[in-house]
């Protein structure tokens, strides 16, 4: 536990970025803007959200696989593509990868990239957390993952019921690897949801208040929220699950009196803030998209904020749906019934804002907006048959059959992944300098559309004609072979349009060498993030941005007239910062954040086969911590601070959050002290406003 | 369905002026007064193990319960209000806190009512 | 409404970064990164806390009759006897920061020790209680109650323990003469976390022990 | 090309494209509703339980269809009638686009909205409305459903779930603290129009109990016994399947309810309620019985052969344990009991049939006098059951292989088997 007081590093023009020093007084610090270590070892939240973004579209091919494998075997009654062991792994590391490995981090990436950017601030809260964030959910995905070849993934589906998650039932070792690899990535979880919250909480730019944010900032906050109060109750749920499974606890043990319902209670409470965890963020996205190419602002931005803040609430109140048929009584069922139905209330105000917007606009279908538009059509699908599980005595034909498996795959699939798509297409441009090719991208937005239809449409007759979900085969007069003959080719016709989008990114990254630059704003949009050089200089922003109303960004392009026309008053290069900026403060890269990671998958491994492994583990954590506390969060032999106020014209306020420097908090994870990134320096109102109004 | 206070109100009031009810300008409360609220604990303490012993076994165990919860919340509050000084800091804190609190005990005390364990 | 297209920048926010400690730290909220980030993660160790004490009500209630239980092996004198040390160390702490607000170096080492000691035994306390529990034979793996109840407190002395680490660590930066009223906050986040383990040990000793069972 | 008039010559257009999709909607829904080619579909009801359910379903299913129209029309009207027209020649501002895609007027921008509280509130409150009227409907439903008709004294059934197949043990007098008086396998003989209740538990993991014709399901959950009701309108053989995930062979795990009238179901019963005679030598079938008892008695309880005394069971759980005081091998701790055997129509878990011919043609309980036996299922379940249906290598669920046996020994099981009407 060390304090820092030295001010942060600053960087002059054609400066190194960071200059070595050491950590420990033995390593160097990591230094460079390219090359692989500079990846490794970055804080930049831009380049740790790109990360993010690029290893969930990897697990998205790998969690695709195992769907394709699914869709294989089910292709035809008795199918043996798969063995019922193998059938019950590939489906259980589907939904575990695409929920835990792909949607979330996606989500992440997402959050992490445009967070900051959107409120005008120059990274996160806790920039090396944020880098732990990363590393350690890519640990615990890669953990799990290398269950496939250590005897077998995990097998007891992605809510893992107990007592069939137990040992006695799951004797391989899958089941361990699910609950501490899963114990991994929630730590990753946790820990960028309090970064992140305190990122919007204090980092904010002048004047960017709670209500001018972006409706995506707003979703991605309360987001955090729900990570912050969910997460730690599934870790609970793990670790009884571990300690049954490794130590002999007796928390799903029937025969010692347990009941297996506990399992249930915990994880959906956990389990259904998650998939509003997964879908508030692609609504962020689609409030994003759908104004800028509808040419409009967002219609009913308080509505669309409150309904966000409304369903993060309501999300608490709902979980024991997923229990209907479990034995919870009565009185239970029907209060979780309405509790359930009445989450349609504020999801149907945003569904219908998002209408309102596009209503009167001039709609330009980009790629970006026809997933958005495709998101809003597929995902209210799969909200309503969300209602139709919400009655309970339909329910108990519903549960645990196809017509779940749609209307999951239609929510998720269709409002989260889509959504992100759209996303993905939409600041493509502003974080790597060209644009996504439209042509591949609206072939293959076409091609998903129809794809995903042909996959997930059919479950819904299938599920209610009876076929059960999780089933490795189907006997042929069952009368399931029409639909899921038609759902399995709907499933490569999915894969070709992701296919697309990849191949798209090879074209069109091709085709941007020698292309024109995109420019800040290459559409016309109305985020503070649009407001610098594309790709964002490291730095962000060259001077402080004062924020006096919603879509500060656009309101300084445009004009309103008193008629109610639009004028241009600038062109968006005019406005915005070209990136030319120079002694800024950033926080330097760092081992430690690495290190930190790799020991957790090491501890569980040895939780499953050597305790010395454990051991080991333990003390690649304890080193990393250490040199973690002992390592400025900014390089502390570079320069005084005096040069800083003549360096940094806006008056950034250097190293003031820092007061107490690093402190270790809680489970023994170290909170950076490097809290001087942001932009905002006085209050919100009353204080200079850094450019001045005519 | 647990209600905690709006969460952008709460956000936003901590917002542009917290400082003006936080930090350096309020009193600290002396360390006489720290002394003060542990002696309190402290009696609390007793009081509360006092009920273990046989004398007021005769209240019944519904009687005992209310007494014990009650006490219980006494001195977390002090604790909470005093030494984490949430009294005197920003309401952001307490609204974060007490969000916490509100939402573990909504979905807790719910899951124990669903599994009736009241003996109800 | 007024537009503005492309407004001067460069007025220079008058922060005083670095001479002096600032009032309030040039955040949005005035607060600092690390005490809101503290709170939130508070926050949500209510949530932790909570499923833990939750599950532990649910494995009692469904103990069979006969199995040790909690009247087979609690020793209430002895908690309560370091339920009562570990409160006061709660005093202490306080008493701790307030010296090293006041720059009182020397007293905040005594009342850190003195946390840090009265931390100390009660995991000695409890460590000790768990082998008396075992002796009698309630081990983790014997029952429902047993698992239930040594992963709560267990959890609990491991967060007492990551305590008594944070409180040694404040000690010896006061020893290097690295604590400053200055950044006195660091300080104050220990002492955060401190309390709310014990806050913790309020509910569980009132709970788990002193109810009637 | 699409401006202003082109929303109104879009309107019919549209009409026709939704009466589409409706009628292809109803040909879909009109398909899903053949129950002989669909033996699980929920949606052609066939007991009043089942109807309760559809009946509160298909209005809500109604209204979700109406709300999709409504928000699939809209999408499609306002990306048609608000598309924004290219104009290539305009000054646009990213001309530089190199697929030509941003050509759009730069002075495009609509009337600036901002929103409208009187629209908000509408929508906030139109839905809660209906909404609120749906979960009145919900909530009847439920007390409904929730509804025992039947008498103390009627029969009851407490249903076992164990991995992969159903025990129903049936108490006659319903009386669930005595030992059962029949204990059968995946087949749930019951009388018709008459509600039977059921009380639903596991022996190991969560199953989940259904016959989606009849009623919604319930899990089963190793110790929890959960109250449900089933009721058939009309004879019948009715599917069920387990639904919950149940490990290896969960998608194997079925079973029928056997649905009979009265004087049928009485007949039934009293030829349950007998034992099996133990065969003397020289009866045809003795020599089967003597394999059985050496190879399979330690699972397998044949009342009257192998038998536990039903008076030393714990009481509790209304557990049938006969089988678990046998055999210590299984996790579960127990095997389907065989007294009658021959009289079921299915086997292991109701995947396979226990006779060739379709089984629903000849009444139930003619079954075993003149159906005929399905002798290479049943003597490669004998071999080798883990052949057949996947269990666990190490033998602790589902039945074991019998390598050793030689073909005159499973024959001669085979014949036994067939004597335990
Ligand atoms: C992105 C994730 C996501 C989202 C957003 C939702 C949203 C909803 N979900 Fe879903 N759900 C899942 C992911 C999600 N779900 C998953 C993964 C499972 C399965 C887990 C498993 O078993 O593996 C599941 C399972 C699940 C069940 C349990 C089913 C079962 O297993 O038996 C239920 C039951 O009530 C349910 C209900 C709902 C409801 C009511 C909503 C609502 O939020 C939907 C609200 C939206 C609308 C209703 C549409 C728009 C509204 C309007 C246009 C207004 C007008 C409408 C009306 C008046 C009706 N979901
Ligand atoms: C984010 C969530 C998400 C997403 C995106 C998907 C996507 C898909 N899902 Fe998934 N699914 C779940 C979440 C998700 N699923 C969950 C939570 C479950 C429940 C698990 C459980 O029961 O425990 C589930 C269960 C589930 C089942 C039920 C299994 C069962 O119950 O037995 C099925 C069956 O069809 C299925 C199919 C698919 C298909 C075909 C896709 C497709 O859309 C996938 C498309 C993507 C690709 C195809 C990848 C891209 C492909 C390439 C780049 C080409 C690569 C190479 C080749 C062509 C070889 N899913
Ligand atoms: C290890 C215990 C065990 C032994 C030994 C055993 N069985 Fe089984 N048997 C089972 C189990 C368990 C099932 C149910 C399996 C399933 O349906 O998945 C079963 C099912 C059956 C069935 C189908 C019953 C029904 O109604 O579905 C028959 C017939 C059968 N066994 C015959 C035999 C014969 C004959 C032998 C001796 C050669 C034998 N079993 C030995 C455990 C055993
Ligand atoms: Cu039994 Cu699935
Ligand atoms: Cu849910």
């Amino acid at each position: 536990m060390t304090t820092t007081s030295e001010p942060p590093l600053q960087l002059t023009a054609g400066e190194q970025l960071v200059r070595p020093s050491t950590s420990l007084g033995v390593f160097s610090r990591p230094t460079g803007e390219t090359g692989w270590k500079s990846w490794l070892f970055t804080v930049d939240h831009k380049r740790i959200g790109i990360m993010y973004g690029a290893a969930a579209l990897l697990f998205l091919v790998i969690g695709g696989i195992e769907a394709l494998l699914l869709r294989l075997q089910l292709a035809v009654p008795g199918g043996n593509v798969l063995s019922e062991d193998a059938y019950n792994q590939v489906f259980t590391m589907h939904g575990v990868t695409m929920v835990f490995l792909v949607i979330m981090p996606m989500a992440a990436a997402f959050a992490n990239y445009l967070l900051p950017l959107q409120i005008g601030a120059r990274d996160v809260a806790f920039p090396r957390l944020n880098a732990f964030s990363l590393w350690c959910f890519l640990a615990g995905g890669i953990f799990l993952n290398t269950s496939w070849f250590l005897g077998g993934a995990p097998d007891g589906g992605w809510f893992g019921y107990a007592p069939n998650s137990g040992l006695v039932y799951s004797p391989s070792h899958g089941m361990d690897f699910y609950a501490l690899g899963l114990q991994i990535a929630g730590i990753a979880s946790l820990v960028s949801a309090i970064n992140l919250i305190t990122t919007v909480l204090n980092m904010r730019a002048p004047g960017m208040s709670l209500f001018r944010m972006p409706v995506l900032s707003w979703m991605l906050l309360v987001v955090q929220f729900l990570l912050l109060f969910a997460i730690p109750v599934i870790t609970v749920a793990l670790f009884l699950l571990s300690f049954d499974r490794l130590f002999g606890a007796n928390f799903f043990n029937v025969e010692a009196g347990a009941d297996p319902l506990l399992w249930q209670h915990l994880f959906w409470i956990f389990g259904h803030p998650e998939v509003y965890i997964l879908i508030l963020p692609a609504f962020g996205i689609m409030s994003e998209v759908i104004p800028v190419f509808s040419r409009k602002p967002i219609f009913g931005y308080p509505f669309m904020v409150f309904s966000g803040i409304a369903i993060g609430f309501m999300g608490w109140g709902v979980w024991a749906h997923h229990m209907f048929t479990s034995g919870i009584g009565p009185v239970s069922v029907a209060v979780f019934s309405l509790s359930t139905m009445f989450i349609a209330v504020p999801t149907g105000v945003k569904i219908l804002n998002w209408l309102a917007t596009m209503w009167g606009g001039r709609l330009r279908f980009n790629t970006a907006m026809l997933y958005s538009v495709g998101a809003v059509a597929m995902f209210t699908i799969g909200g309503l048959s969300g209602v139709t599980h919400a009655i309970s005595p339909a329910d108990t034909q519903q549960t645990d059959t196809y017509y779940i498996v749609a209307h999951f795959h239609y929510v998720i699939f269709g409002g989260s992944l889509m959504g992100m798509l759209s996303g993905f297409y939409f600041w493509w441009p502003k974080a790597f300098g060209y644009k996504l090719n439209e042509k591949l991208g609206k072939i293959g937005f076409w091609i998903l559309l129809i794809g995903f239809n042909l996959t997930f449409g059919p479950m819904h007759i299938l599920g209610l004609q009876g076929m059960s979900r999780r089933i490795h085969s189907y006997a042929a007069d069952s009368g399931f072979n029409l639909w899921n003959m038609v759902a399995s080719i709907g499933a490569f016709v999915i894969a070709a349009g992701v296919l697309l989008f990849f191949w798209n990114i090879g074209v069109s990254r091709r085709r941007a060498r020698g292309s024109p630059p995109v420019g800040p704003d290459p559409w016309d949009a109305r985020g503070l993030e649009w407001m610098t050089a594309s790709p964002v200089p490291t730095h962000n922003f060259d001077r402080d941005i004062t924020v006096t109303r919603q879509d500060e960004f656009w309101h300084r392009k445009w004009r309103i007239g008193t008629d109610g026309k639009v004028t241009r008053i600038a062109r968006a290069e005019d406005v915005a910062h070209d990136g030319s900026a120079t002694g800024v403060h950033l926080p330097s890269p760092s081992y430690w954040p690495v290190v930190v990671a790799l020991g957790l998958p090491l501890v569980a491994y040895g939780l499953i086969y050597n305790l010395w492994i454990t051991g080991i583990g333990a003390l690649v954590i304890l080193g990393g911590l250490y040199g973690w506390v002992f390592e400025p969060p900014d390089d502390p032999e570079d320069h005084g601070h005096d040069d800083h106020h003549e360096a940094d014209p806006s008056g950034e306020a250097g190293n003031g959050a820092n007061g107490g420097g690093a402190s270790g908090n809680g489970e023994g994870e170290p909170a950076d002290g490097d809290g001087a990134r942001q932009l905002a320096a006085a209050g919100t109102s009353g204080g200079p406003v850094a450019e001045a109004q005519p | 369905m647990t209600q905690t206070p709006s969460a952008p109100e709460a956000l936003e009031e901590a917002a542009p002026d917290a400082a003006a009810d936080h930090g350096d300008e309020h009193e600290h409360p002396s360390d006489r007064q720290y002394v003060k609220i542990a002696l309190i604990l402290g009696a609390l303490t007793a009081l509360e193990v006092f009920t273990y012993f046989e004398s007021v076994h005769n209240l019944g165990d519904a009687a005992i319960y209310v007494v014990l919860i009650v006490l219980m919340i006494l001195k977390f509050i002090y604790v909470v209000a005093w030494f984490m000084h949430l009294k005197f800091d920003s309401v952001l804190f307490r609204r974060v806190f007490v969000a916490g609190i509100v939402l573990a005990l909504g979905v807790y005390l719910v899951m124990l009512t669903a599994f009736r364990i009241w003996g109800v | 409404m007024t537009d503005v297209a492309d407004p001067t920048p460069a007025v220079t926010t008058p922060t005083d970064a670095g001479h002096a400690p600032p009032a309030h730290p040039p955040t949005t909220t005035g607060l600092t990164h690390n005490k809101v980030a503290m709170w939130l993660f508070l926050g949500s160790e209510c949530l932790l806390f909570g499923a833990l004490i939750a599950v532990y009500m649910f494995a009692k209630s469904r103990l069979p009759a006969g199995e040790i239980g909690p009247n087979d092996v609690f020793d209430i004198p002895f908690t309560s006897v370091s339920s009562f040390v570990l409160l006061m160390s709660s005093l202490t702490m306080v008493l701790a920061l307030s010296a090293l607000n006041r720059g009182e170096e020397r007293n905040f080492r005594i009342w850190i020790v003195a946390t840090a000691l009265l931390g100390g035994t009660f995991i000695a306390g409890q460590v000790y209680e768990f082998t008396v529990f075992v002796d009698l034979g309630l081990g983790y793996t014997t029952n429902i109650f047993g698992s239930a109840f040594f992963t709560l407190t267990g959890f609990h002395g491991a967060h007492v323990t990551i305590g008594i680490v944070m409180l040694m660590s404040a000690l010896v930066a006061s020893l290097r003469g690295r604590l400053s009223p200055r950044n006195a906050e660091t300080v104050e986040l220990i002492g955060l976390y401190w309390h709310f383990v014990d806050i913790v040990w309020i509910l569980i000793f009132t709970i788990i022990y002193l109810f009637p069972q | 090309m699409m401006g202003e008039q082109a929303g109104g010559r879009f309107g019919p257009n549209l009409w026709r494209r939704l009466r589409l999709a409706l009628v292809a909607l109803a040909v879909a829904l009109a398909l899903t509703a053949c129950a002989d080619e669909h033996p699980l579909d929920t949606l052609t009801e066939a007991g009043p339980d089942a109807q309760e359910i559809n009946d509160l379903f298909f209005p809500v299913l109604g209204v979700a269809i109406i709300v999709f129209f409504l928000v699939q029309g809209a999408i499609i009207y306002l990306a048609v009638r608000y598309r924004a027209r290219r104009r290539a020649a305009a000054a646009a501002v990213h001309s530089d686009d190199p697929d030509g895609d941003d050509l759009y007027g730069d002075d495009e921008y609509p009337e600036q909205v901002h929103g409208n509280l009187r629209l908000e509130l509408a929508w906030t409150i139109i839905p809660t409305i209906l909404l609120a009227v749906i979960s009145v409907f919900t909530l009847i439903s439920l007390v409904d459903l929730n509804e025992v008709s039947a008498a103390e004294d009627d029969l009851r059934v407490t249903v076992v779930g164990q991995q992969w197949w159903w025990e129903f043990q049936y108490h006659l007098d319903g009386d669930t603290s005595t030992p059962p008086d029949i204990v059968t396998a995946n087949e749930l003989v019951m009388p018709v129009r008459q509600q039977v209740p059921l009380g639903i538990t596991s022996r190991d993991v969560i199953h989940s109990f259904w016959i989606p014709r009849l009623n919604g399901k319930k899990d089963a959950v190793p110790g929890r016994t959960h109250p449900w009701v089933i009721e058939a309108d009309e004879p019948g053989r009715y599917m069920g399947q387990c639904t919950e995930f149940c490990g290896l062979s969960h998608a194997y795990m079925r079973m029928y309810a056997v649905v009979l009238e009265p004087a049928e179901w009485d007949e039934w019963v009293q030829g349950q309620l007998v034992d099996a005679a133990p065969l003397e030598p020289g009866e045809p079938g003795y020599e089967g019985q003597e394999v059985f008892l050496a190879n399979c008695a330690n699972c397998h309880v044949v009342n009257g052969v192998s038998d536990v005394n039903l008076d030393d069971l714990p009481d509790g759980m209304g557990d049938y344990a006969g089988a678990n005081a046998i055999t210590s091998a299984l996790v579960s701790g127990a095997a389907p009991n065989l007294t009658h055997v021959a009289s079921r129509t299915t086997f292991a878990g109701s995947i396979f049939d226990l006779y060739e011919d379709r089984a629903e043609r000849i009444p139930y309980l003619e079954v075993a006098e003149r159906g005929d036996l399905n002798r290479g299922d049943l003597e490669a379940w004998i071999r080798n059951a883990p052949g057949q249906k996947a269990n666990d290598a190490d033998g602790a669920r589902g039945m074991t292989a019998f390598p050793g046996l030689t073909d005159g020994e499973i024959d001669a099981l085979v014949e036994y088997l067939m004597t335990l009407r």
